[in-house]
């Protein structure tokens, strides 16, 4: 129950927000902030009232009592349909990324969004309530209500409050997730008959779904329909082109959930559905998904070389980064997907945290062509030093958070394929070259004669606040990740065994 | 003492956080005490250290936190104390306290001074760490660190582009050695399952014989990392371009300690190069070609600083050469007195830059013999210790490395007759600056002397120059003991006598005028030659042809996002199916009627099975 | 069951062809009245078709469908006629093919 | 007759007799608003009667057949006629003293769609269509002002009778073949006749789908449909799209199901292209449409394509699926939940451009100006494109779930891929409402006060059937 009210509350306080614009332009961010922090309170609060947090050593992703928690009420009985959601360690962590970069982008959106504030904050934390349940369900059409639903607080915020070209963002981004959506759609029925015809019950429970026999050929269709609904989510090359476009045209709240939080739903998904419940051909596919990967690792970061556009660069540094999650994901071993789950988060902050930079600059130069740029460190020495952080962390520098994910990544990949890591670990490479340049265009160099006539303001106490929480966040994550490593050990493990007696059988 | 290890590199992290925050509200004398005053105190620290480890050589370890542990991946936050690391404590704490000091004067006008320090301490505490490591990730992190230290530091002026460019190119060409090195990693944890360096060097010689093809692939990795950060070929191009920071991190970083990194690197796992004759060859040979073409490609500089940058760089291919022929100790003690007169003549050029109005080209100085007496001394130690005069610190260091490779087994001769042409060639830049800058008329004119910050860090270096020679480095339990015979005396004779030979070139070519370049030497073909060397033998432009523009063109191309245009065809696909189903929609109702007869006729067909069914 | 005099398939061979040139008619004319009539004798041809089939069958229920279909075309004809002078009214026209402002 | 027989026909019989008072009291004194009550207290008595006659389901006479599928259906085509009446309250304002005429068309046209629903023999089909139809005609044409309802109109009637000529036709050859004229009947004879006859049987069938097909819009037979809804008055529009439609799907799933036709591959072929082609064309046709009526027109003839689906789905099912009793469960909830759609969208159409068609553009703003119109038409769009928590994601749901287990997979696939292109426009109407408007002027926009509780009810039901559907299903397991 006490996950269904996490959603709860997110969605009424989203309607508190609506409704509060009536007082005040600032009530609704309020009121945002209070929410987060009020989900966040009761989540802390009923996992400190739980005397069985142990059961993060020993969780198995088929047996729902080894679970932290776990919730199950039945919605659509005729078909086997549940209010069923659990919470384990990689859930966990999750949840509290997203509520974390939740409250990140209300800051962000606190004076980025100057119209329908109201409507802007409802809208995100609707988008987070269905995040939040994207990363809870465990029933597999549940799981999948949530993964449309939180679509469409996230089409309202570009399609509303977005940049020049926000029709053509939202609607490719809407289209490219949602289309592929239906192929999950599809996959999951088709894996419920496959279970119903085996066992005769009808179950859209994952517990239920994971001991699901069918032929191979079946696996691997019903594979590639999850797989292709992820992937495109992550985004994986080659379903990536949707997100520069999306997240150049979002505000800067909403590139910060989208890059943070939402594709790191696909993640998650491959994670939790793609691979455990079809682990034979998640392993024979493999290959073509670590191929994948590289080429996402490398494409990206060639594409991020060749932008003008601040955000646009950033974006593509995504799909790079979203490249190792892939590989980490499909290397399937303990290294990689700790690495893979490490990713997730640092990547999480990093690059929220370069988002909020882009936004910053779109709101003091009204442009986020870097071409208009070049040294603004002079103009905002603050804004330069944290970029120049989040930069470094973006490119990988130890003693951060995104490099001990990617060298995770490669080691747990270098045990499965050697030429995999070898040409991934080019990225590295390429990853300096563009992070070094958008740090050169944007803020090194002299200073561009047009912003003689700009009002440049430096970050602020509020800016610098939240920027410094992402920085801790990334340093703590680089210098000491062992907390982290150990909330999701258990469940990584437990997956790991789950394909490994998968294949045995 | 053990447990205040940790204290060395949190002095200048902790100064360097603190300027970092609360820089831009602190006065000048306020920053230069802390950040000079954090690594002073490093300094001290480490030489408490140092008397303890001298009292009970045994070396130290201690586990600060678990860095992380996943599945077998152990890895701690972990030192470890020992002679080698020592010695590389020293230098990088007292030259780099002697560099601090010099800088609080060379950077004094600058806006960003605390900037400056902020990343200058941030540096010093990289590279603490990169020696501390007792395991390879913690060491990838400090040789990591360096890097962007270093990257920040040469852009130091960002607002000129060339330096912004210089920083990068250092960053991202060190960089590929890394991500080489990176993979060593991989290779060797996957291997030997651990990264922690004792241990790994013990699975390594428990689980490989000598010659096999896995350790020598492994070193060759760490090689290429080594290349990268020490500045070897291929990848030694940034160097010279890193020249663009200010001058006291040119001495730092880019003469006396982080270049360095690749030969501490090798030193530390030579447990795994041992293991490989293959890779101690090709260190051995990447050293000398380095040194031989660093060295000739500095004879043709102009710019003071590029010399020194190429002399950096064919002394570090000495050290690599020493690595490689299995000369440990006398590698590593080269990286010391190296230290010391490199950074003496780094400083001094300072002094010369910071005095004469930033003017670099060395044609444009002359006769400051006089005017800077201080920097004058200093430059002709320096120099005589860089041309490896006797009785001067890097004769002796030079020497032994040139002995021990006249014994290497394969090859060793040809590398001494190398080696000692670049000592040659050595004697004849080193003085062939001097000569140019200090003697002959005075073309510019200095504006002062320096002031005693700049001077006190460069008499104790000129000191230190002219007696590092006779340090014992505490290497012993470090390494395995050098063979004891000693070659025939001829070729003591001989390598003792080149650098004479040397100077006395450079003396004839540059100052007494006795000599003249022979007469080729100005034709064509001189001309092209000159130029060629000059330009460092078109290494440089052979990368810019052969990786960056490809690379541009490559972005080029893709900017405008080709998967997008599959997705674009599909739309493209629909937008022209609904131009046409729409132009169908006329309004005109006999058409309407016509289609529904035409609806009929196919119903009637796929009744009657004409057309294939759809089930 | 009784025969009948001309062979069922005859009867709906006719029909058919009445179907075919009512059909044909509401193709081939613009003039409302016209296309109304052919929409007659394309109803007619169905009516034609069901009494041959009841009578075929020597049921009743063919005949009881003729005159349903009769009052049906009736009814058509009537809304139709009241459409036409509306046509007429305001297009001016009786020309169908004017009639197509709305398309796309 | 027996009286049960009588009382099994009460929803039927309380039409016909507020028809009759209707038609008295405006013989009497013409009063537009008692009219109006008149007609509205019929419709909630028909469907007070479509509960009451639940409790006599049986054969009424050969032409009814009174169960609780048919009771339910004309229940929920008395629904969307209350609807339509709701939105004739304020509409044809010129026309003022001739509006009792539309309430009596529309009492007329709710019969025959009532009839239609629970018609089991060919001539009782044939007078609920007409009865339906001809009564369109009327309501189509009814505006005085303007020539696109004129226009919509003669079309719709040349082109309807041209179908119904065709149906016609087919039944005729149908009835040749087999000698009877109820669906059981025909059903039980159509085998042996095919092996007589196969020619008359087929000829037959293809003409029937073809005449059904024009009615439910199906391609390539759909082109009336744009004309018409946009020339249409909206309250007709909303009439058209739903009881109509709906009535005539259920008749198909009727004859299609007791006719037995499906043992057929060769007509369910002809079926899956007609679904096909109208799931494809239909979607491709309102992609870049900016006229909100003929955005759904097309909208309607891609959804009539997803429904074909369960239609065929069902027959392959027959054997062991135990989504078999789900099927008649499918069509109900599909229809119910197009239908609630619908009529939401068109309510919130009604309010912004009044009788007539309206671009895109004049939606711009909405959500600020009325927002619960906005959340309504935003809903009844994410329904129509099949996003859960709506009534359409559910209807989506059960169109795949049962081509799945039936193997449809080329219809699987067309529907995924038509589902995929119809997101575009479905959004692109959202996407207008939240943009912000270039002029604020409301001048079309009636706001009359029952609108927003209109809306807010027809927004609940799209909501609750998507989020709540086991009600449905407990209900639909009855049938």
């Amino acid at each position: 129950m006490a996950m269904i009210s996490l959603v709860l509350i997110l969605l009424v306080g989203g309607v508190i927000a609506a409704l509060s614009e009536r007082l005040s332009s600032n009530a609704p961010r309020w009121v945002a902030l209070a929410t987060i922090a009020l989900t966040l309170g009761y989540l802390l609060a009923v996992m400190a009232t739980m005397d069985d947090l142990q059961r993060l050593q020993a969780s198995t992703p088929s047996d729902p009592a080894t679970w932290l928690m776990h919730f199950k009420s039945p919605w659509i009985p005729a078909f086997g349909i549940n209010l069923e959601m659990a919470l384990d360690g990689i859930s966990l962590l999750m949840v509290l990324l997203t509520l974390f970069l939740g409250a990140v982008a209300v800051s962000a959106s606190w004076t980025d969004v100057d119209q329908h504030q109201g409507f802007f904050e409802a809208n995100l934390l609707w988008t987070l309530a269905g995040v939040l349940g994207v990363f809870m369900a465990v029933d597999l059409l549940l799981f999948f209500v949530f993964w449309e639903v939180m679509l469409i607080p996230m089409y309202f915020m570009i399609a509303i409050w977005g940049h020049e070209n926000r029709a053509y963002a939202a609607m490719k981004f809407f289209i490219f997730t949602q289309a592929s959506g239906l192929l999950m759609l599809v996959a999951t029925l088709g894996l419920v008959a496959a279970h119903r015809e085996a066992t005769g019950v009808f179950s859209f429970s994952y517990f239920d779904l994971l001991h699901t026999p069918m032929s191979e050929t079946t696996a691997h269709w019903l594979m590639l329909g999850f797989f292709i609904a992820f992937v495109v989510k992550l985004p994986g090359f080659p379903f990536h082109t949707w997100l520069p476009d999306a997240h150049t045209q979002a505000p800067t709240a909403g590139s910060v959930i989208l890059a943070g939080i939402l594709l790191k739903t696909g993640a998650y998904g491959l994670i939790r559905f793609a691979v455990p419940l079809f682990p034979t051909a998640a392993i024979e596919f493999a290959p073509i998904a670590l191929f994948l990967g590289v080429a996402g690792i490398l494409y990206g970061a060639v594409l991020a070389f060749a932008q003008t556009d601040f955000k646009r660069l950033v974006a593509y540094s995504s799909v790079s980064h979203m490249g190792f999650i892939l590989l980490g994901v499909y290397a399937l071993n303990e290294l990689a997907l700790q690495g893979a789950l490490m990713q997730m988060i640092a990547h999480g902050f990093s690059t929220a945290a370069l988002f909020m930079i882009a936004g910053a600059l779109q709101e003091r130069l009204h442009s986020r062509d870097m071409r208009q740029m070049g040294g603004l460190w002079q103009a905002m020495p603050r804004m330069g030093a944290v970029a120049m952080f989040f930069v470094v962390a973006s490119l990988g520098l130890p003693g951060l958070g995104n490099f001990v994910a990617e060298f995770l990544v490669l080691l747990g990949v270098f045990q499965v394929d050697r030429w995999i890591a070898v040409i991934a670990a080019l990225g590295l490479i390429t990853g300096a070259v563009y992070s070094l340049m958008l740090m050169q265009r944007a803020f090194h160099g002299e200073p561009n004669p047009r912003f003689e006539n700009l009002q440049l303001n430096d970050f602020g106490a509020r800016e610098m606040f939240t920027m410094a929480a992402m920085i801790v966040a990334l340093v703590a994550l680089g210098l000491y990740p062992q907390p982290i490593l150990d909330t999701t050990q258990s469940s990584v493990l437990g997956l790991v065994e789950w394909i490994a007696q998968g294949v045995a059988q | 003492m053990s447990n205040a290890i940790g204290l060395v590199p949190l002095l200048p992290l902790l100064s360097s956080l603190l300027l970092m925050i609360f820089g831009a509200r602190m006065t000048r004398p306020m920053i230069t005490l802390l950040g000079v005053g954090s690594v002073g105190a490093a300094a001290l620290a480490t030489a408490a250290l140092a008397m303890e480890f001298m009292a009970n050589p045994q070396p130290i370890e201690i586990t600060l936190w678990t860095w992380m542990k996943v599945a077998n991946l152990t890895s701690g936050v972990a030192f470890y104390v020992d002679g080698l690391t020592l010695v590389m404590m020293s230098v990088i704490t007292g030259v780099g306290f002697l560099i601090h000091l010099f800088s609080s004067e060379f950077m004094h006008q600058d806006a960003s001074y605390a900037r400056y320090f902020a990343y200058l301490n941030m540096f010093v505490c990289a590279m603490l760490v990169l020696v501390l490591a007792d395991n390879l990730l913690l060491l990838y992190l400090g040789w990591e660190g360096v890097g962007v230290c270093s990257y920040l530091l040469v852009g130091f002026w960002y607002t000129d582009r060339a330096n912004g460019r210089a920083a990068r190119k250092a960053f991202i060409v060190t960089r590929i050695g890394d991500t080489a090195m990176a993979l060593g990693l991989l290779l060797l944890f996957t291997e030997l399952g651990t990264l922690d360096i004792q241990s790994m060097v013990g699975a390594a010689n428990a689980k490989w014989q000598v010659g096999d093809s896995l350790p020598t692939l492994a070193c060759l990795l760490l090689l290429a990392g080594a290349a990268g950060k020490s500045a070897q070929l291929p990848l030694h191009t940034w160097l010279p371009d890193a020249m663009a920071g200010p001058t006291p991190v040119s001495a730092l970083i880019h003469a006396a300690t982080m270049v360095t990194a690749g030969v501490y690197l090798i030193a530390r796992t030579h447990g795994l190069f041992l293991l490989s004759p293959t890779a101690m060859t090709t260190v051995a040979i990447v050293g000398i070609a380095t040194s031989l073409l660093a060295a000739v490609t500095a004879l043709m500089q102009s710019d003071i600083k590029r010399i020194l940058a190429y002399s950096t760089i064919s002394q570090i291919g000495y050290m690599f050469l020493a690595l490689g022929v299995g000369a440990w100790t006398a590698g590593i003690f080269h990286l010391m007195t190296h230290a010391f007169f490199k950074a003496l003549l780094f400083l001094g050029s300072g002094a010369i830059i910071h005095c004469l109005h930033h003017e670099h080209n060395i044609f444009k100085m002359g006769g400051l013999r006089s005017r800077m007496p201080v920097t004058f001394w200093s430059f002709m130690i320096g120099s005589a210790a860089l041309a490896a005069l006797p009785m001067t610190s890097g004769f002796f260091s030079k020497d032994q490395i040139l002995l021990q490779a006249y014994q290497q087994a394969s090859i060793g001769p040809w590398l001494w007759l190398a080696g000692l042409l670049g000592a040659l060639l050595t004697a004849v830049y080193s003085f062939r600056l001097v000569f140019i800058v200090f003697f002959g008329n005075a073309k510019t004119e200095p504006d002062r002397e320096i002031g005693w910050a700049m001077a006190i860090p460069l008499t104790i270096l000129c000191a230190l120059s002219m007696v590092g020679g006779y340090f014992a480095l505490p290497l012993a339990q470090v390494f395995p003991t050098a063979s004891a015979d000693h070659p025939a005396h001829w070729v003591e004779i001989v390598s003792i006598g080149v650098p004479l030979v040397g100077l006395a070139i450079a003396y004839g070519l540059y100052l007494g005028r006795q000599l003249s370049a022979p007469s080729w030497t100005t034709g064509v073909t001189g001309q092209a030659l000159r130029e060629f060397w000059f330009s460092g033998w078109g290494i440089d432009r052979l990368y810019d042809g052969l990786l960056v523009r490809p690379y541009d063109r490559l972005a080029a191309l893709f900017s405008s996002e080709p998967v997008d245009r599959f997705y674009s065809a599909i739309v493209d696909v629909n937008q022209t199916l609904h131009q046409w189903l729409s132009s169908t929609q006329s309004g005109r109702m006999r058409w309407y009627i016509a289609s529904m007869v035409f609806g009929l006729i196919a119903l009637l067909g796929i009744a009657f099975n004409i057309a294939p069914g759809a089930l | 069951m009784q025969e009948l005099a001309v062979p069922l398939n005859h009867v709906l061979l006719v029909s058919s062809l009445l179907f075919c040139i009512g059909m044909l008619g509401l193709m081939m004319r613009r003039n409302i009245i016209f296309i109304l009539m052919s929409l007659e004798v394309m109803l007619n041809a169905s009516a034609l078709a069901f009494i041959a089939a009841g009578a075929h069958w020597g049921q009743p229920d063919g005949q009881i469908m003729f005159m349903l279909i009769l009052s049906v075309a009736a009814a058509e004809v009537a809304v139709g006629l009241g459409l036409v002078l509306q046509v007429q009214r305001r297009f001016k026209t009786l020309d169908m093919d004017n009639a197509n402002r709305m398309r796309g | 007759m027996t009286a049960q027989q009588f009382l099994a026909l009460a929803p039927i019989l309380s039409l016909s007799l507020t028809v009759i008072v209707l038609m008295t009291q405006t013989s009497i004194r013409r009063n537009p608003h008692l009219a109006w009550w008149i007609t509205a207290v019929g419709l909630l008595i028909t469907l007070w009667c479509a509960e009451y006659a639940s409790g006599f389901t049986q054969q009424v006479t050969p032409l009814f057949k009174v169960d609780l599928w048919g009771l339910w259906f004309s229940a929920l085509l008395v629904f969307a006629a209350l609807v339509s009446l709701m939105l004739a309250r304020d509409a044809f304002p010129a026309e003022g003293h001739r509006k009792e005429e539309f309430y009596l068309l529309l009492l007329l046209a709710t019969l025959g769609a009532v009839v239609l629903a629970q018609a089991c023999h060919i001539a009782s089909l044939l007078l609920g269509m007409e009865l339906m139809g001809i009564a369109l005609y009327a309501m189509i044409a009814f505006p005085k002002d303007g020539s696109l309802p004129l226009e919509a109109a003669i079309k719709y009637l040349v082109l309807s009778a041209c179908a119904s000529a065709m149906l016609l036709f087919g039944f005729a050859l149908v009835y040749a073949a087999t000698g009877d004229l109820s669906y059981a009947g025909i059903g039980a004879k159509v085998g042996a006749a095919y092996v007589q006859n196969p020619v008359l049987v087929m000829t037959g069938s293809a003409m029937v789908l073809a005449g059904v097909s024009f009615k439910l819009s199906l391609a390539p037979f759909h082109m009336w449909t744009p004309d018409v809804y946009q020339g249409a008055p909206t309250t007709v529009t909303s009439f058209l799209a739903t009881l109509s439609k709906g009535a005539m799907f259920i008749a198909l799933t009727r004859f299609v199901i007791d006719g037995q036709l499906y043992h057929y591959p060769a007509l369910l072929n002809a079926l899956a292209a007609l679904a096909m082609a109208s799931m494809l064309i239909g979607n491709w046709l309102a992609l870049r449409q900016t006229q909100i009526k003929r955005l759904l027109a097309y909208s309607s003839t891609a959804h009539i394509g997803y429904l074909l689906v369960i239609l065929i789905s069902l027959p392959q099912l027959a054997e062991g699926s135990q989504l078999a009793p789900l099927g008649r469960a499918a069509v109900s909830y599909y229809l119910a939940a197009y239908i609630v759609t619908t009529l939401a969208a068109l309510s919130v159409v009604h309010m912004i451009g009044g009788e007539d068609d309206t671009d895109l553009d004049a939606y711009r703003g909405l959500f600020w100006r009325h927002p619960v119109q906005a959340a309504t038409l935003s809903v009844a769009m994410l329904s129509l494109a099949g996003i859960p928590l709506t009534a359409g994601f559910i209807a989506k749901f059960y169109v795949i779930a049962l081509s799945y287990d039936a193997q449809l997979w080329w219809l699987l696939g067309t529907l995924v891929v038509g589902s995929a292109i119809g997101i575009y426009y479905y959004l692109r109407v959202i996407f207008s409402m939240a943009s912000a408007a270039q002029v604020t002027s409301s001048a079309g926009e009636s706001q009359r006060g029952w609108r927003n509780p209109l809306a807010i009810l027809l927004l609940l039901m799209v909501l609750g059937l998507g989020t709540l559907p086991q009600a449905f299903i407990d209900l639909a397991s009855q049938f």
